[in-house]
């Protein structure tokens, strides 16, 4: 060929030299630069708050791999391969090696992947372990949340249920039936514990899992806690205090039953005291009312004890009073069992102690009456004891009278005209036991133990011994008459 | 205090009346001389009548009432006021 | 004395005797017409009603013997003197006896008389006995008037109370305290019967004695002992009712215990289980969801137990109904110690019947899912346990390419442009395994047991395996060009 | 299945290329002709995380559930649909 022909191809081989060095200038720039821009990206191993954030932050890496970085793997290969081809081009036309730019030698390029590539590695892994924490901690969170709804729509309004005072106007029954629904209470209570401590165990995990939102789960988490820690005591405390309610309404029960089981008694003995306090009774004798008397006095001896009773009772009917008042139970001292007032025994007992001393009364005006019908009787007794021995003997006399054959007919009227005489004085005698017996009969008298002799009987012998004196007497006259007549003696006539 | 305590006397009468006569009086019947007027008209025995008089029962009974007793009856005085 | 005088006093005498034969006739007639009249009053022993009837006899008959009597034994006595003088001195005079007119004989006198003292004896004590049973059966009758009263007035109102359905309507406490009010009535009861006993003895006893007004007083005595008997039967029959009663609703107490003993545990149960089926749930492979399954197909196993349990419980509430409808008691079948409800219970019931599918089928697409990820992984695994051995060789092959001095430049030149050729023919491998590598990764798939590839593994390979041909040519490509430039051998170079 | 089952080939670079010379490759450094791939980064374990999966008690408790459960997990075919 020709000089000119190989001064041409000089200078096209230098030209052809000269556009790859500027072509290895320009494609080192830009690779350097993509990968200063890239390896920030890389390295930044900040987490995301989303998963969808992070699953963006995966797709973009899938992208970086397989769109944006294979066609730079690409440049760095071609770079290297011009690199070599120039520089052995250069050494065989015995030129001076190729030297690049300040920034932009092999070694730049080579640490400059280097670095790129200890970027990646590693990048992936943390972005599944990311994205695995946080599809965890999403779930959980969520978890934490629907279970805390959920135990806070339980637990809604329970503070309040439970602290009711509403057992302090509960019968006894009520409160055994509020006794035995809190039990219920306490069960399902105690069955939600292990809820409760599911949350806290899985606001525990989110924490340890570091969820960003960790500090509002704790929150409400506390505030779970702190309500169920409430809830116990109130709990408790609703427990002891229905218990200890249950135990004043028991000792009201029992006080109560304590009540109607003297009273009931009491009461009857009252009713059967009045009645009886006011019961007509008939005696005839001192013996009798005296029986009665004692049996009243006997009964007068117990009425302190009565007395003592009926206190007792009202004192039952107190303390019901007191337990209610001093506990602030808000129910009525009223007893379920009886049906006998405080009132009632009141005016009962103030009845009896109103009849005693009535009755005292009629009895000792019957006792007077019985002591004067005593002396009435023993009046009449002393009267006729003497009444009748003395007809007895009068009539003797008036017999013994016609026997004496001593005297005269004359000394025979004598004597029983002085019989007479002395039985016509006698007689107011007869007349005061006939005022006596009348007395006897109004004062309805129909017994005497202190005489046999009954007003009849004197009064059958007065009227016998009467029509004996006179017809004796007239015996003698009629005698003294027939002997006159005749003029016969005594003797002769008999 | 009987009013039979004096010695029976029997006796037959010596002298009987027109009225006597007239009413057929045996003059051989003895006639008693003593006179028992308790004899004429004896009286019966009254009736028991049963009892209906109550008292009020004692507050406890009257065993109790016994013991608490400390009640006298009275002596009474039965003469004549 | 003359005989004129003589005659005069025989005249006189006469005169005289003829008067006392008129007297004793004028005063028989008297006496015999007063003894006549006498008589059937004495012997009238017809009883008075009235004690003041019969006091009032009492003062006749003392009247009688104190002021009728004694002037007619008198008269009598006066009789008896005249008679005797009459006869006397007819005797004495020669004359013939006096012989009294038909019926007025001393016989007549002396039979009257004694029937007048018939009559009269016995007739003071009869009087005096009428009196004191006539004060006896007023008294009495009385008495039996008052606790009559007194007892009638007590029993006043009683049948209709003990006739009350009052227990009903009444809840067991109350029924119970009807029952201590009854006991304490039968009390009442038992002490009255004494009085009860008392009037029926008076009644008999008024009836002994003959009381006149006696029919009233057995109706009224009969009226009070049959209404005695009566209320004796409905004390009887109230507290059969009451024990009855107390005894129903004892065994409805028992069911209701019964319930809540049964109930709570069944409704903390559902509730559990209501919030359990709704559980939220992640897993990340077929094991798990597995375990989930068949912890779900334990509870669906006991699901007929759990709804015997239910039908038990409903069936404790239906025995109530059932005990209360057929012995006909007034009262609410609600359970006093009871929060739960039926209601509550089927609804919770149904709620939970129809979670059960609801879970299922959640289940069973995380079931369908996992099997989705795991068919995934083993995908993946196939291609990767073939890709990643194959770039290995591939880089082998390279190296192996310059080993290899028995060929020229230009055999190796060959050999690695057709395994560059072969490289770049299998790339679609490669993006298969992405595209499968993507899913994987949308799918939140985080482990792959199957193989130790990762995708990264690859795509380094892939990196290595491009650059490492394209580098190697390049060499080849070098050397070419430097031993055709210097024309010398190819062992020159190295 | 681990790529590492061929036989390690050591060889020593007999031409080193411009490039290699740039970055200072010694001649003498021997180079393995062998590759494996899974060395280039290990795959860390996955750390274990707490479950707080729940399931259902069954009625009775999980023993009784035992005994009644006819239940048989269906075998899975994990062949690629």
């Amino acid at each position: 060929e020709t000089a000119a022909n190989r001064i041409c191809k000089v200078l096209a081989v230098n030209q052809e030299n000269e556009r790859m060095m500027e072509e290895y200038e320009r494609l080192t720039s830009e690779l350097l630069e993509w990968i200063r821009r890239t390896i920030p990206w890389l390295e930044n191993r900040t987490p995301e708050k989303t998963m969808q954030a992070m699953l963006k932050k995966l797709e973009d890496f899938r992208d970086y791999r397989r769109k944006h970085k294979p066609p730079r793997v690409q440049e760095k290969c071609q770079l290297e391969i011009n690199f070599n081809t120039l520089q052995t081009k250069l050494r065989i036309s015995n030129r001076p090696a190729f030297m690049p730019s300040e920034g932009k030698m092999v070694s730049d390029i080579t640490n400059a992947w280097q670095r790129l590539e200890q970027g990646e590695k590693g990048y992936e892994e943390w972005l599944l372990n990311e994205l695995r924490r946080l599809e965890r901690v999403e779930h959980l969170a969520e978890k934490f949340r629907q279970k805390a709804s959920l135990h806070e729509s339980w637990t809604a309004g329970k503070e309040q249920l439970l602290s009711q005072k509403d057992y302090e106007t509960a019968s006894l029954t009520e409160v055994r039936a509020l006794l035995r629904k809190h039990e219920a209470f306490e069960n399902d209570l105690a069955a939600r514990q292990d809820r409760v401590e599911q949350i806290a165990a899985i606001a525990q995990e989110l924490n340890e899992l570091d969820y960003y939102d960790a500090a509002r789960i704790n929150e409400r988490c506390q505030k779970i806690c702190d309500q169920w820690d409430r809830l116990g005591t109130l709990t408790q405390k609703r427990r002891e205090a229905l218990e200890r309610t249950e135990k004043l309404l028991e000792t009201v029960d029992q006080l109560h039953l304590e009540f109607i089981k003297r009273a009931g008694p009491f009461n009857i003995w009252m009713e059967g005291a009045m009645e009886d306090l006011q019961d007509m009774f008939i005696v005839h004798n001192v013996e009798e009312i005296q029986k009665l008397i004692t049996a009243h006095e006997q009964f007068k001896a117990t009425l302190p004890e009565a007395d003592s009773e009926r206190q007792a009772i009202l004192g039952i009917q107190n303390e019901v009073e007191k337990v209610i008042q001093s506990y602030n139970i808000k129910i009525s001292s009223h007893n379920p069992y009886s049906t006998i007032t405080l009132d009632e025994i009141r005016t009962k007992w103030e009845k009896v102690k109103q009849l005693v001393p009535m009755r005292d009364q009629t009895l000792q005006e019957e006792l007077a009456r019985q002591q004067n019908n005593e002396r009435l009787r023993r009046q009449f007794a002393a009267q006729a004891n003497v009444i009748g021995p003395w007809i007895q003997s009068r009539m003797e006399e008036i017999g013994r009278s016609c026997l004496d054959s001593t005297g005269t007919l004359e000394d025979q009227m004598n004597s029983l005209k002085m019989l007479e005489h002395n039985i016509v004085n006698y007689k107011h005698n007869v007349d005061k036991l006939e005022g006596d017996h009348q007395m006897i009969q109004e004062s309805l008298i129909f017994d005497n133990k202190h005489t046999s002799y009954s007003m009849e009987h004197i009064r059958v012998g007065w009227e016998l011994m009467l029509t004996t004196v006179a017809r004796t007497i007239n015996e003698v006259e009629t005698q003294i008459l027939t002997r006159d007549a005749k003029g016969i003696t005594q003797e002769q006539i008999n | 205090q009987d009013g039979g305590s004096t010695k029976q006397v029997t006796v037959f009468k010596t002298y009987l009346s027109p009225w006597d006569k007239a009413m057929g009086v045996d003059p051989k019947q003895p006639t008693n001389i003593n006179v028992n007027l308790l004899e004429y008209d004896i009286k019966a025995e009254l009736c028991k009548y049963k009892s209906f008089n109550r008292s009020a029962m004692p507050y406890g009974g009257y065993e109790k009432a016994t013991k608490l007793m400390t009640f006298q009856m009275p002596e009474f005085d039965a003469s004549p006021a």
